[in-house]
Formats: structure tokens, C-alpha cells, sequence
């Protein structure tokens, strides 16, 4: 019996671990994708003021702050009972869309993009940012770094620090915007509308005009069938910050549709032992293990799985584009990993234009931003999309409003046993009796679940962007018989 | 002025004075019982009728209130008088036979026996004479207008309004002062309460304080002063000539900057009445050591003599030692000057009077200077020293008849026996203990006090004059029982040290301070609001905070609040208390 | 000559002091050009491995995030120290513990029966499972590391040559340290704080301060603050007095109470305690009972004058009872 | 051999100090276990320093002051009563029983006071037992050790 350590991937709360198992004739037996940490937010949060929750859960997660303080305001908004003035609902939205743009934008460009846009089987050392300039041109690398840029000023104006944001309360949000302000917001976010635009015609121009790769997106390999779950308005359109959480089956109809409040009814999360963190699935369907068909409870909370669950985008451009990518596609729901990239810049082209909407309606610099709450506070659940999956915030506090229960669903968690078959199906197809694992296996396997940006992937979106990753393939008693390293 | 003749006697008075004065200044005697300086003469007893002659017509007035004019000629003498006078006599004394006043005058007038008999006879010897006086002085000088006549004819008499007792009495005491026969009285009802501190005979509303007073003049003491009451009386300003009463001064406050203060607020004495056993309070002729100190002064209340209630001189003293000091029920400690004014009682008494002399003590305690000598002087004197605490002094009889007297009960433990003393009188040592009002006096100068009471000098060896309050010294009883030299010696050395200081011209203060080191404050002015010496201020220009050296006083509250330890505490910074701790904890 | 070598790594953190690091945006290139980057496993490809065969001293500078919160964050933690000749506690957590170290108020047990047990929408199957070190697994043993019950601060586990605060610290502090390294002046004495002030957070922050008296403590939502007055003054309790300064006074600026990730002032031990002795000094009442009545309304005091700084805190922990 | 508590007594100078001061000069017998810092007044006592104390190994700390409107300057012990107190709340919250922390008014004078409040904390303390503290492991013979116990 052999075991390949893969140590470490990156990190949620520590650093991922793969550890694929061979049987005595060198099949893959078995993989365990491992998270090996835990810091007990839940835990640590009780008896803390919920309304400093946005302020504390914005550590969670450094690269997506955004998503764990506008959960946890609404869950306190839940929790008092108020409901914030127009305005001030406004502000918020402005803040998670624009960082929804920026996200998208370094996650495409740093990880995703390499692989199609300088290809899959490239070298190592030109699949980054570098090989994407060189192939879409020089000012692409700028535009990049300078999206970061925009997006950054206009969240440090909205939200008070560029991470770690702090402005929203229970009731709103604690600061307003000033003309000027709005004035440069909107110049942003026009620039924001370009960027995306430019963005899906690169993507059309080296992707989808290139046969291999539409075949490599559709291959197999790549292809789960699973359940898809998405934040979706009254129209039943993508909504990252607000509305219902809908679910789709594996044929795309609904399966159910739920308001924050009833998660529990319709989410749950399996313990493994050999891992810190937990695999939600969907309570109605079951937990049967890491298979994917529509009687495994495993759902994928993705861009492209929103897409899915959705009916269509908020905006008209990227209604457009949805289009396109459906019917390229052949129709939905589309269960191809690989398509989450293209999902995911057709997000980007909506979360910019929701953006610019919102920085142009002359309610957003309006003076009442916030309600202060009168009544007891009690429960509550706040639920947004983060870019990596349905984020879920969930707080019971005694009558002063002190935390007495505190449970957390995050981004990724939602992907985490996806992705654990992703890498699977990946290490079976790639690993076995006689096959050399080389670089390109150990890409592929990365691609398998870069897709997903898993959170405890957030690190990568780090320039130059590479993943890194090594394999050691031990015999039982441990010893190294083959080391790669990339 | 005019000029009339009295009796023969021409004389020059002030148009208008009454015939009464005009005599009086001729050395003339009229017999009056209804005249008073302090109330306008109202002629009711006619005793001082006179003739006055005009021309050749005459005629009868009272002199008490006729006004004199230029040329009369007036009869004090003539027969027409005596007459008048002698029926006016006869008739008071047939219905008051028994009043001193009325036998008296009616001596003075040469009249045996009336030679009428009065329906109304009154035997008694304090009947009232209806002068009016009482009426008068109730209404004309107190302002009281409690007292009035009622009735006419023979059924008249001083009545208080309806008969009843009135509010409006302010019992100051004047209807009794001028009552002639005595027939007023005060009557002291329901005694209340402990005795007031010093009782040697009565004390007028208007006094010299104490006869060691400075300035020596006299005060008046607004709570019994009838004018304050009333508004009336002025008594005293109208006999003052150089009109030196002044009814409206008031007290005044008078604030004075100061850089030192010596507190020298001196002591209370126990008070004995808390030890009923010595009977102070309760039985006569109990004293405490003061009211006996006042006894013996010349200018005192019994003029330097030492006697009784009753007037007489004692035949025995005893004095009894260590009352409330010595003593763990009361005062633990020693009030050190007993034992010897102690002495100095017995010593005056010999001296004064024919008494035997008892002393009651624990054990004689004559440390000072000529003390020891002193006492065996005294030894020879032939007073008996009594060895032992006096246990209880409570009325007795007197050994050898069944006069009431006091019995002081002891033991004797020199003799090893139980004694009973009969003495006249009792002369209490009290112990002498730290004012009542000193716990203001020590939050006013944040001084410490000591168990016994006593405030607390900074060293009881090395520095016994100054407190833990810069500036603030402390001298005589106000710091511990101590006598006369002591008390100077350590007030000298108290002034010495001010005027040291005075003269040097500025002062030094410990190096505990606080201080802000500016690199790190921010100004949160955190520490503004707690300095109850403000000496810490904000400058609003660099806008930090800045402490006050010469007004902080080192005690670090604001070391411990800085929330930046920018500001810190020399001679107590953290760094120093933390060493000490981890220190303290090896 | 060679570039100086540098490596970043991050233990039990959230990521934003790595956000922060990129946030220096374009200069990111010129700190690629500058350095020779030796470790960064969130971008760059190099494994402990790596590390370890490294020849001790020979990393020039490495930044550390992040706090020490189980075998393998302290382990990496020893290995960095060994090979670097300047290490750099970057970030809150690294520095005093950070948000995480709020775990530090509760224990391990209890915080993997409230995850894997109680919370409501974890599944329990036969009695529950709990992560474990080693599990037997059909195909074999597969191994995480251990998870601490007391999260502790980097110096607390190597010895640290600098530090930088903050969460996340500011990119414009962070670039002016890099600046002064590349600049190649005299180093600071060891044990230095750089990429921050010596004063508070009161320094940065403009709102105009009154003489303090307070009479009623407010939760930041409770009223509406006037945004040119001191919020302390105004009643809401804000750990700017007893916070350094150097993050620009950010979260007063945006209307909301700082709550210290710069970590406590030069001069101060304790963070905690002496936020207590501040504000408990300026409250506005002689009698207990009013005294009492006032600090009542201080909403979860341990939460909030630890809220970074308390696995450095002289007690660093609350006992398990 | 029965445990011997270890107590930290913060005193003012000027009231409880010259009280502990009087205790010993009138013989007074009071129990040895507390070891006295001496501040110039109780507001002097920064909250920092308690914690200290525990943090070092004191099973017990007790703060001494002037009788409130006694204090030698003015106020300072008002400020002790705003800290005290909810450095107890504190404590308790770090988990450590609010028994070992007191806070006691001794004046110049209550020399015997001083030894009752001495003698009768040092008996409660024994009572309670040692204080055992997670930051204990961190000392090594006296010194700041890096901690060992996780």
C-alpha cells in the first residue's frame, strides 16, 4: 500500500493536504483532501456583542472580508429586527458588488486564467499572471493590478479599511457617502463595466475560438452531477447580497427554494474524522457519501452553479452573456467544473454593472442610513453569496443582545465534498499501475479543484499565482520511493 | 436751663427733667415703690407726690413724672405732703402688713400702725404690691407684652393675658428682676439634659467671654439677649456712655491667603457626666477640674473663694485622679497634666481654706521639672494622698451630725482596705481628649490622626511638629494631651520652622511628581478631569496634556489611568512597582 | 551582488496581512525585483522541505503572520527562526494573538463539541465524530496536526526580532518598512515596534476631544454619534487611548469605536487592564451603586479590551474552571 | 507542611502603610503572608499591576486605601473604587476566584485592623488553595520561559 502526500495545497485556517492512497497494484485507492485547522469562531463568539460580529467573523477570511460583514449584518439586522433605510441597504450593496468585481477579477487573471489563456500543458513557469501578459498583451497585467486599485478605494471609502471592513451596523451602516465621493465611486465603476467587457471578449477570443479547450471544459474528467445552490431575487435572478437561496437538481429544476431563516430545515453538515472541516449537504436528499447523481445530497455552490440556479442575471449585459455561455454550452444546467470560469467573469460583468446602477441612483448619498433598533434582540440568520458559495451566518443572543449560539456555514465549506470528488475522480483518472506522475498530473489535479477557488485556495490568488504543490509517493512504511516537485 | 427751688434749695436743671431727678440732683430723697430708670415713670403709687407752688396758687403732683419749669418752687416737706404720704403708706401697709418693701418704707416715713384695717388684708410676705413695675418692664423695655393689669379698684391684679401662658414670654427674667417683693419667680420646670458646661452662678446676656479674653471686651451672646428676642431692652446701650454697643454688627468671614498653617486647635475635656458614678451633673458641689480652675480665679464667679452651692466653704475636698483617662472603658492613654494641677488644687484649697484635703490617684505621675519637688511640698502640707481610683462618689452624711454631704468610695491599696470618705466637694480630673469637630479639621488639611484622636505628627521622634500635608504643622493638645512647656516648646519650634521657611523664600517639594512625557501622549484627556489639584492642563496647541510641577502632589492617579502610560510617576513608574512585585515574589 | 532573500508565511491567520501585503499594490513588482523571494507557499511552489535544507541564517528577512495555534504552525514558526537572521512578527495575530486568540476565552473541548457536536446543523451519527490526529481509514492512517487549547502569540513560542501591527497593517506601513530595509539605513534595535507609531490611536484621529466625564456608556448602534466629537466622550467605548497609532485612525473616521488592532501603546504591559484603569477613572459618580450602575453598561468587557491582545495579555487566558 | 499563601498588598502611604507601620510598632501579631508594595496613594494602583501579581505567582492581592473622604489627596481612593471593583468582574471572567482580589479601607489608626484584614484574608486564601494560572507553566526557575503547555 502506497500514499502520495500532497502538503501542503494552501489554506483555509491552515494549509490543505491531500493525501491520495494506492492499493498494491498501484490503483488509486482512496484520496483524503484534509483541512488540518479550526479556530473556533463559533465557539469564541458567544458572549461577545453581536453587533461586533461584522468586525470579528471579517477575520474568517482576510481575502473575502466582505462577505463574512455584510453575513453577519444582516444576521444582526436579523437578529434586532430592523430593517435598514434604503440607503443604507444601498451602501452595502455597493461595497459587496464592487468587491465581487475585484475578486472575480484576481482570481481569473492570477489562477484560473493561466490555464486556458497560456494553456493547460504549458510550461509551469509561464502558467501564471507573467504568461497571461505575454499572450493578451502588456497593458493586461496593469489593467489587472490596477482593477485591484480601484476596487480597494472604493471599498476603504465604503467600508473604512480596504480589509476588515467595519462601517456596518445593526440597522445600516455607519457612514454615508458624500457627492464627491459618489462622483469618483461611479467614474469606478464605469471603468469596473469596461474591465468586464474586455475580460469576456479575451476569454471568447482565446478560449472559446479554441476547440481543445471547449472540448477540455466538456471532458469528463471535469463533470460532476450534482445539486446547485444560488442566492436568487424575487425574479428569481442572481443576487449576490440579498433575496432567497434557491436549489436545483442535477436536471436544473428546482428542488426547493428557501429564505434565510430555514436553512436548518434544508442544510446539514457530516463529520469526518481526518479532516477539521465539516460537509454540508442537503438535508432533504441525505448524505451518501462522496458520490455526485441526484440522490447524493452534495450541491456545489459556485458561479456557475448560481448560474444554474438562477433563472437569469440582474443586468443586461450579462444577461447576454449568460446566454451565450447556455446555449455554447448546450444548455442548462451545465455540470462541467471547468465552465465556473467562464461563470465566474459573466459575474464579474454583473457585479459591475449592479455597481454602477447603484452608484447612480441619488437615493445612495441620501442622509438616513441607518435604523436603530428598538426591539429585543433574539435570532437571526444572514445569508449572501460569497464568490466561493452560499455564505450563512446564524446567531441567537440573550435578551441584551450577548451571543449565546453562534453556527457558521462558509463559502467553501459548501464545495468541500465536490471538491473532494473532484480531486478524486482527477487522481483515479490520472494515477495508476505504471503511470509516471509528472507535472502535467499534478496540474490536472490542481485544476480539478482550482476551479471551485476553494477559500482555503484564497492564497492563491496571490501573484505570480502558482500552485503550489508536491508529490511524494511513499510505500507503506513511509519511505519516499519518488518525489515531484513542480 | 431753668432754675427752681426745692425746698428752700435752688438749683439749676434742664427745663423739662422730672421734679424726681431735679430733687435727687438737690440731694433731695422722694420716696417712690413704683419707680424704675428704665421705663417711663406712670406715677401709680403717688408716694412721691410733692406741692408745687406757682405764684400763690399750689398744688399736689407726683414728682416722678412732673416736668420742672423756670421759677417753681417746690415743696418736698410740708405738711400738706407728710399727710398725703402717711395715708398712702397706712392704706398699703393695713392690706400688705408682711411685704419687706412696704415695712420698710413706711420705717423710713416713721409709721408704727396703720390706722386703718384692710378688707383686703394680704398676710403673705411676697404679695404683690401692684407697682406695675412688672407690666412696664414687660411692655416698655422687653417688648414682651405678656404682663397686664386686669380688673379695677380692689379686685385689680397682674395677670398674664386671658391667664394663660403665652409663647410671646421669652422668660428672659426682667419682671422678676424689678419685682420688689418677689412675687414673680422663675420656676425651672422640666429640667432637660446635661448641665450646661459651667454653672458658677449666672452669666448675663452681655459678658466678657473669659477673663484671659483678648480683646478684653465684652460680647453678646445673641441666643439670650432679650433685644435680639425682641427687639427690645438696649438697657445696656443706654447705660453704655461712650455708646460702644452696636446691636448690628455682624459675623464676618475673612479670607486670608496663607502658605503655612499651624494647627493648634487644642482639646476637649471628657465629659464626666458619661461616668455616672462621680455623680458629676447630678449631685452639687460635683465639679470637673475646669469649672474648679474657674472657682479659684479672683475674677471669677465666686471672686478667687472656694465654696459650695450653698455659699459655704467645704470642710473636706477630695480630688479624684484619671477621670476617662487611664481608663480602657474610655481613654486608654495618660492625659499627663492632672497629677500635677491636681496638686495645684490641693495647694490652693490648703491655701484658701481650712478643708482636708483627699487625693484619689492611680500613681502620681510628677515627670517635669520641679514637679517631683513640688509634689512632696505638698506631702508636707499634711493632704492625704489616697492610693488608689475612687469608685464612686454619692451622697452621704456628714460623720458626726446628719448634715447631707457626698461620700467618696474607694480602696485604699496601700492599706489593702475598702474606704468611705465624706467630703463637701468633688473635684473631677477629666481626661483631656482630641476635639469633637477634629475629623473636619483633618479632611480640611488631609491629616492623619493617631487611635487616641489626636492628629498625627509626621515622626513621632524625628519629626514631631509637621504632618504628611506640606505646610500644615501641628503644636500643643491638638497633637497629644501635653502641658503648658510642652506646648510652647513644640508651638516654637512649629513658628521656627514656618519662619525658616518664610525667610528662605521658596520651598522644596519631593521629587514624586508626575510627568507626561510628550513623545507619547495624544492628548485623550483621559487624565484632565482627575487631579483635584488641577494641576494637570491640556495645551490645546500641541494638543497633549502637561503636568503642573509645583501644584501636583505625587499621588499617581493619573499614572494609573494614562491609557498610554505616556504619563508617568517619578519615583514610582511602572517599571520600578513591577521590579518590586516580581521582586517580592522569588 | 545578491538579492537579500526574504520569505513570508502565514500561521493561524485570516489571510488579510498577505491582502495587505499585495495592497501596496504596484510596489508589489519593485519588492519582487527587490527581494529574492525564498518562501511563500501561498504563491510560490517551495515546501518546508525546501526550508529545511536551507543553511541556517541564510533568509535575510522573513515577515510571519498569523498566530501559534497548532503543532504545525509552531514547528514552521522554529524552522523559519532558524533559518532567518531578521524574523518579523507581521500582523496582530503574530504579534499578540489576534482575533483568534479570543479562543483563548474558551477551551479546545468545548469549542470541538460545539462544531462537531451541538451545533445545529451538524449531523450526529453514533455519538458524534471528532477530528482526530490519527485516523485508521480503510486505506490507511491519515494524519492532521494537533489543534492547541491556548492560542499563543509568536514571541511566546520564538524569539522575534521586530514587529508590525496591525489588522491588517496598513500597506502604506508595511511599504515604508520595506522602503527603510531596501534603503539599507541602520537597522532599529531589536525588540522594535516598526510601521507604526509611538503615540495612540487619539494621535490620528481628528474628532475633538472634551475633558472626560462619563455619566452613560452607549453600544455603538445604540445612538447616533455626532461625527466631530469623541466617541468616548459621547459614551461609546473605544480603545483608541490605549491603542497605538500608525493604522490612520480609520475606524473612528468611519464612525465606529476602534477596538486596538495596533496593539497597545509602547509603554503599556496590558492592553486590557489598562483600558480598565482609564475608563473606570473618568467615570462621572462617587457612590458604588452609581458606579456600579455605570460600568454595568460596558457590554462583554473581556471581549472588548482583548479583543486582539489577548493571548498577550499578562494572563493570557481565561482558566478553564 | 500546610499552605502558605502568597499575597501582594498594594497600601497607600498615607493611611494604610503608617496603619501596617502602627500593627507592627504596637506588637500587633498579624499573619506574614502578605507582601506589601507601597504606593503613594491606592489610585496609584494600576490594574496592570494586580494582574501582575497573579501573573507571577500571588495567590491573593490586596488593595489598601484611606477611608473614602480621608484620602490625603482628596479623591484619589474614589478612583480606586471605580477600578477595583471591575478589575474583580475581570478577574472572575479570567477564571480566577474574585476572593484573591480585595480591596479594604485601612486608616493611619487601625493598626489592629490592618492585622484582621490580614490575618482573616491570608485564613480565606488558604481556604481557596493555591492559585494555579496557565501563564505559570510559563516560568522557568523565575524567568519568562518560552510556554511549554498547550
Amino acid at each position: 500500500m502506497k500514499q502520495i502526500k500532497i502538503d501542503p495545497i494552501t489554506r483555509l485556517e491552515g494549509h490543505g493536504k491531500i493525501d491520495i492512497f494506492l492499493n498494491d497494484d498501484g490503483e488509486v485507492a482512496n484520496t483524503y483532501f484534509q483541512i488540518p485547522e479550526l479556530r473556533g469562531f463559533e465557539q469564541f463568539c458567544v458572549g461577545r456583542p453581536v453587533e461586533e460580529m461584522p468586525r470579528i467573523t471579517t477575520r474568517i477570511c482576510g481575502v473575502c472580508p466582505e462577505a463574512h460583514h455584510m453575513a453577519a449584518a444582516k444576521a444582526c439586522d436579523a437578529v434586532y429586527h430592523v430593517t435598514p433605510p434604503p440607503t443604507g441597504k444601498k451602501l452595502r450593496e455597493l461595497l459587496y458588488n464592487v468587491f465581487y468585481a475585484g475578486d472575480h477579477t484576481t482570481h481569473f487573471y492570477a489562477l484560473g486564467g493561466p490555464d486556458f489563456i497560456v494553456g493547460p500543458d504549458a510550461p509551469p513557469a509561464e502558467r501564471n499572471i507573467l504568461g497571461v501578459v505575454k499572450k493578451v498583451g502588456l497593458e493586461v497585467g496593469g489593467k489587472v493590478i490596477e482593477m485591484r486599485k480601484r476596487t480597494q478605494e472604493v471599498i476603504k471609502i465604503l467600508g473604512g479599511k480596504q480589509t476588515h471592513q467595519v462601517t456596518s451596523l445593526p440597522g445600516g451602516v455607519s457612514k454615508g457617502i458624500t457627492e464627491e465621493e459618489r462622483k469618483l465611486i461611479e467614474e469606478h465603476c464605469r471603468w469596473f463595466v469596461e474591465f468586464g467587457k474586455f475580460t469576456l471578449q479575451a476569454f471568447n477570443d482565446i478560449v472559446l475560438k479554441n476547440k481543445a479547450y471547449v472540448d477540455l471544459i466538456l471532458s469528463d474528467m471535469f463533470t460532476h452531477r450534482t445539486y446547485y445552490m444560488g442566492l436568487v431575487d424575487e425574479k428569481n435572478r442572481i443576487n449576490f447580497y440579498d433575496g432567497k437561496v434557491r436549489v436545483v437538481d442535477p436536471d436544473g429544476k428546482e428542488f426547493v427554494k428557501y429564505s434565510p431563516s430555514e436553512y436548518l430545515q434544508n442544510v446539514a453538515e457530516h463529520v469526518e474524522p481526518w479532516t477539521y472541516l465539516k460537509f454540508p449537504f442537503l438535508k432533504k436528499v441525505g448524505w451518501k457519501g462522496f458520490i455526485d447523481g441526484k440522490d447524493s445530497g452534495i450541491y456545489r455552490a459556485t458561479p456557475l452553479s448560481r448560474l444554474n440556479a438562477a433563472d437569469g442575471m440582474p443586468t443586461p449585459l450579462a444577461q447576454a452573456e449568460y446566454e451565450k455561455m447556455y446555449s455554447t454550452l448546450g444548455g442548462k444546467p451545465v455540470h462541467a467544473t471547468l465552465a465556473t470560469h467562464w461563470a465566474r467573469i459573466i459575474e464579474l460583468l454583473s457585479a459591475a454593472e449592479m455597481a454602477l446602477a447603484l452608484s447612480c441612483d441619488p437615493e445612495i448619498t441620501g442622509p438616513k442610513i441607518r435604523t436603530i433598533p428598538s426591539e429585543i434582540p433574539t435570532e437571526g440568520v444572514g445569508i449572501v453569496e460569497a464568490p466561493r458559495g452560499t455564505l450563512t451566518h446564524h446567531y441567537t443572543t440573550d435578551e441584551k443582545g450577548m451571543l449565546t449560539k453562534v453556527n457558521l456555514i462558509v463559502g467553501t465549506t459548501n464545495n468541500y465534498a465536490a471538491i473532494s470528488m473532484s480531486i478524486n475522480k482527477a487522481a483515479r483518472g490520472l494515477i495508476g499501475k505504471g503511470k509516471q506522475v509528472t507535472d502535467g498530473i499534478l496540474n490536472t489535479i490542481e485544476m480539478a479543484f482550482r476551479a471551485y477557488d476553494p477559500c482555503f485556495g484564497c492564497a492563491t490568488h496571490y501573484l505570480p499565482g502558482k500552485m503550489p504543490l508536491t508529490v511524494r509517493i511513499r510505500d507503506a512504511s513511509g519511505t519516499v520511493l519518488q518525489e515531484l516537485k513542480r | 436751663m431753668v432754675t427752681v427751688n426745692i425746698d428752700g434749695t435752688r438749683i439749676e436743671v434742664i427745663e423739662d427733667t422730672t421734679i424726681l431727678k431735679a430733687a435727687e440732683k438737690a440731694g433731695i430723697w422722694i420716696p417712690t415703690m413704683c419707680h424704675c430708670e428704665y421705663f417711663e415713670p406712670y406715677g401709680v403709687c403717688r408716694l412721691c407726690s410733692v406741692e408745687v407752688v406757682r405764684g400763690r396758687r399750689s398744688r399736689i403732683v407726683t414728682a416722678c413724672n412732673y416736668p420742672v419749669r423756670a421759677g417753681l418752687t417746690i415743696n418736698t416737706n410740708s405738711d400738706r405732703v407728710k399727710w398725703i404720704r402717711k395715708v398712702i403708706m397706712e392704706l398699703m401697709l393695713s392690706r400688705w402688713p408682711n411685704v419687706k418693701v412696704v415695712k420698710d418704707m413706711a420705717d423710713k416715713l416713721g409709721i408704727e400702725k396703720p390706722r386703718f384695717v384692710s378688707l383686703e388684708r394680704d398676710e403673705a410676705t411676697d404679695a404683690c404690691i401692684l407697682c406695675g413695675m412688672c407690666v412696664n418692664m414687660c411692655s416698655d423695655v422687653v417688648h414682651a407684652n405678656v404682663l397686664g393689669f386686669a380688673n379695677t379698684g380692689i379686685q385689680r391684679e397682674v395677670v398674664l393675658a386671658f391667664h394663660e401662658r403665652s409663647d410671646q414670654c421669652i422668660v428672659c427674667g426682667a419682671c422678676v428682676s424689678v419685682c420688689p417683693t418677689g412675687h414673680i419667680k422663675m420656676v425651672v420646670e422640666d429640667y432637660k439634659g446635661k448641665k450646661p458646661e459651667f454653672t458658677l452662678g449666672p452669666k448675663s446676656a452681655i459678658s466678657v467671654p473669659s477673663l484671659q479674653a483678648v480683646p478684653r471686651v465684652p460680647v453678646i451672646d445673641t441666643n439670650s439677649c432679650i433685644h435680639f428676642k425682641t427687639g427690645g431692652c438696649e438697657i445696656c446701650s443706654s447705660v453704655c456712655e461712650p455708646n460702644a454697643i452696636n446691636y448690628d454688627m455682624k459675623d464676618e468671614v475673612v479670607e486670608l491667603d496663607v502658605g503655612q498653617i499651624l494647627v493648634a486647635t487644642g482639646y476637649d475635656i471628657f465629659d464626666a457626666s458619661v461616668m455616672a458614678q462621680y455623680g458629676y451633673g447630678a449631685l452639687d458641689n460635683v465639679y470637673s477640674s475646669l469649672e474648679f480652675e474657674m472657682m479659684l480665679n479672683s475674677t471669677g464667679p465666686t471672686g478667687g473663694k472656694v465654696l459650695m452651692k450653698n455659699g459655704k466653704e467645704p470642710r473636706s475636698v477630695a480630688i479624684l485622679h484619671c477621670i476617662g483617662s487611664r481608663d480602657t472603658n474610655h481613654h486608654p492613654y495618660c492625659s499627663r497634666v492632672c497629677c500635677m494641677y491636681a496638686l495645684k488644687f490641693a495647694h490652693l484649697v490648703h491655701d484658701r481654706t481650712d478643708a482636708a484635703i483627699y487625693q484619689f490617684y492611680i500613681d502620681m505621675r510628677a515627670f517635669g521639672k520641679g514637679y517631683e519637688e513640688f509634689y512632696t511640698r505638698l506631702l508636707d502640707e499634711g493632704i492625704t494622698m489616697i492610693r488608689g481610683k475612687a469608685a464612686e462618689v454619692v451622697e452621704g452624711t456628714w460623720s458626726d451630725s446628719h448634715e447631707r454631704s457626698l461620700m467618696v468610695r474607694c480602696e485604699d491599696t496601700l492599706i489593702g482596705r475598702f474606704r468611705e470618705i465624706p467630703v463637701d466637694m468633688v473635684i473631677l480630673c477629666n481626661a483631656i481628649e482630641s476635639r469633637k469637630d477634629s475629623d473636619i479639621v483633618k479632611r480640611l488639611f488631609s491629616l492623619s490622626k493617631s487611635p487616641d484622636g489626636f492628629f498625627l505628627e509626621r515622626h513621632p521622634k524625628l519629626d514631631p511638629t509637621s504632618t504628611t500635608t506640606d505646610g500644615v504643622y501641628i503644636a500643643g493638645c491638638a497633637q497629644g494631651p501635653k502641658d503648658i512647656p510642652d506646648t510652647v516648646a513644640q508651638a516654637s519650634s512649629a513658628a521656627a520652622r514656618m519662619l525658616s521657611l518664610i525667610s528662605k523664600g521658596e520651598v522644596e517639594i519631593d521629587p514624586i511628581r508626575a510627568m507626561v512625557q510628550d513623545e507619547y501622549c495624544s492628548g485623550c484627556r483621559i487624565c484632565n478631569n482627575l487631579c483635584p489639584y488641577s494641576a494637570i492642563e491640556f495645551l490645546e496647541d500641541k494638543k497633549i496634556s502637561h503636568v503642573n510641577e509645583a501644584l501636583c502632589k505625587g499621588c499617581g492617579t493619573c499614572v494609573a489611568a494614562c491609557p498610554s502610560s505616556a504619563m508617568t510617576g517619578q519615583g514610582f513608574t511602572d517599571k520600578q512597582i513591577l521590579a518590586e512585585i516580581e521582586g517580592l515574589m522569588v | 551582488m545578491a538579492k537579500p532573500k526574504l520569505a513570508l508565511y502565514w500561521a493561524a491567520s485570516c489571510g488579510g496581512c498577505e491582502i495587505a501585503v499585495l495592497d501596496i499594490q504596484e510596489k508589489i513588482l519593485d519588492v519582487a525585483a527587490a527581494f529574492d523571494i525564498v518562501f511563500w507557499p501561498v504563491a510560490l511552489d517551495f515546501k518546508y522541505d525546501d526550508v529545511r535544507k536551507m543553511a541556517d541564517k541564510s533568509v535575510d528577512l522573513c515577515l510571519f503572520n498569523g498566530s501559534i495555534r497548532n503543532s504545525e504552525n509552531a514547528e514552521i514558526a522554529h524552522l523559519l527562526r532558524a533559518k532567518s537572521k531578521i524574523l518579523v512578527a507581521f500582523g496582530s495575530c503574530a504579534l499578540e494573538g489576534g482575533i483568534p486568540g479570543l479562543s483563548n476565552l474558551t477551551t479546545k473541548e468545548a469549542t470541538l463539541r460545539w462544531v462537531y457536536k451541538e451545533s445545529p446543523s451538524t449531523v450526529v451519527q453514533n455519538g458524534g465524530v471528532i477530528p482526530q490526529t490519527h485516523t485508521k481509514m480503510p486505506e490507511g492512517e491519515t494524519e492532521i496536526p494537533e489543534l492547541w487549547d491556548t492560542v499563543k502569540a509568536l514571541d511566546q513560542v520564538i524569539d522575534v526580532d521586530y514587529y508590525i501591527p496591525g489588522c491588517p497593517p496598513q500597506p502604506n506601513q508595511i511599504w515604508s518598512v520595506i522602503e527603510y530595509v531596501l534603503s539599507g539605513k541602520p537597522l532599529p534595535p531589536a525588540g522594535s515596534v516598526l510601521g507604526a507609531g509611538t503615540k495612540t490611536c487619539c494621535e490620528e484621529c481628528s474628532r475633538h476631544r472634551k475633558e472626560k466625564k462619563i455619566k452613560k456608556f452607549y453600544r455603538p448602534f445604540e445612538i447616533e454619534t455626532d461625527p466631530n466629537e469623541c466617541l468616548l466622550d459621547q459614551g461609546i467605548v473605544c480603545m483608541g487611548p490605549a491603542t497605538r497609532d500608525g493604522c490612520g485612525a480609520l475606524c473612528p473616521k468611519a464612525n465606529v469605536p476602534c477596538r486596538g488592532c495596533y496593539g497597545p501603546p509602547p509603554n503599556v504591559t496590558d492592553q486590557g487592564a489598562k483600558m480598565v484603569s482609564a475608563l473606570c477613572s473618568v467615570i462621572d459618580a462617587h457612590e458604588p451603586e452609581e458606579i456600579e450602575k455605570i460600568l454595568d453598561q460596558i457590554a462583554d468587557p473581556m471581549g472588548t479590551f482583548y479583543r486582539f491582545s489577548l493571548a498577550h495579555s499578562i494572563l493570557r487566558r481565561v482558566e478553564k474552571s | 507542611m500546610s499552605f502558605e499563601p502568597k499575597i501582594i498588598g498594594f497600601l497607600c502611604n498615607w493611611c494604610s502603610y503608617t496603619g501596617a507601620d502602627l500593627a507592627g510598632v504596637s506588637r500587633i501579631k498579624s499573619a506574614p503572608n502578605v507582601r506589601i508594595v507601597r504606593t503613594m496613594c491606592s489610585g496609584r494602583v494600576d490594574p496592570a499591576f494586580i494582574l501582575k501579581a497573579f501573573q507571577l505567582g500571588a495567590d491573593g492581592v490586596v488593595v489598601m486605601g484611606c477611608h473614602l473622604g480621608d484620602c490625603h489627596y482628596q479623591e484619589g481612593n474614589y478612583k480606586t473604587i471605580r477600578r477595583i471593583p471591575f478589575l474583580k468582574r475581570l478577574v472572575k471572567d479570567f477564571g480566577i476566584d474574585p476572593r484573591r482580589l480585595r480591596l479594604e479601607w485601612v486608616s493611619a489608626s487601625e493598626g489592629d485592623r490592618f492585622a484582621e484584614v490580614v490575618n482573616e484574608m491570608t485564613e480565606e486564601i488558604r481556604q481557596l488553595g493555591p492559585l494555579k494560572l496557565y501563564v505559570h507553566n510559563e516560568r522557568k526557575n523565575g524567568q519568562p520561559a518560552k510556554a511549554e503547555v498547550h
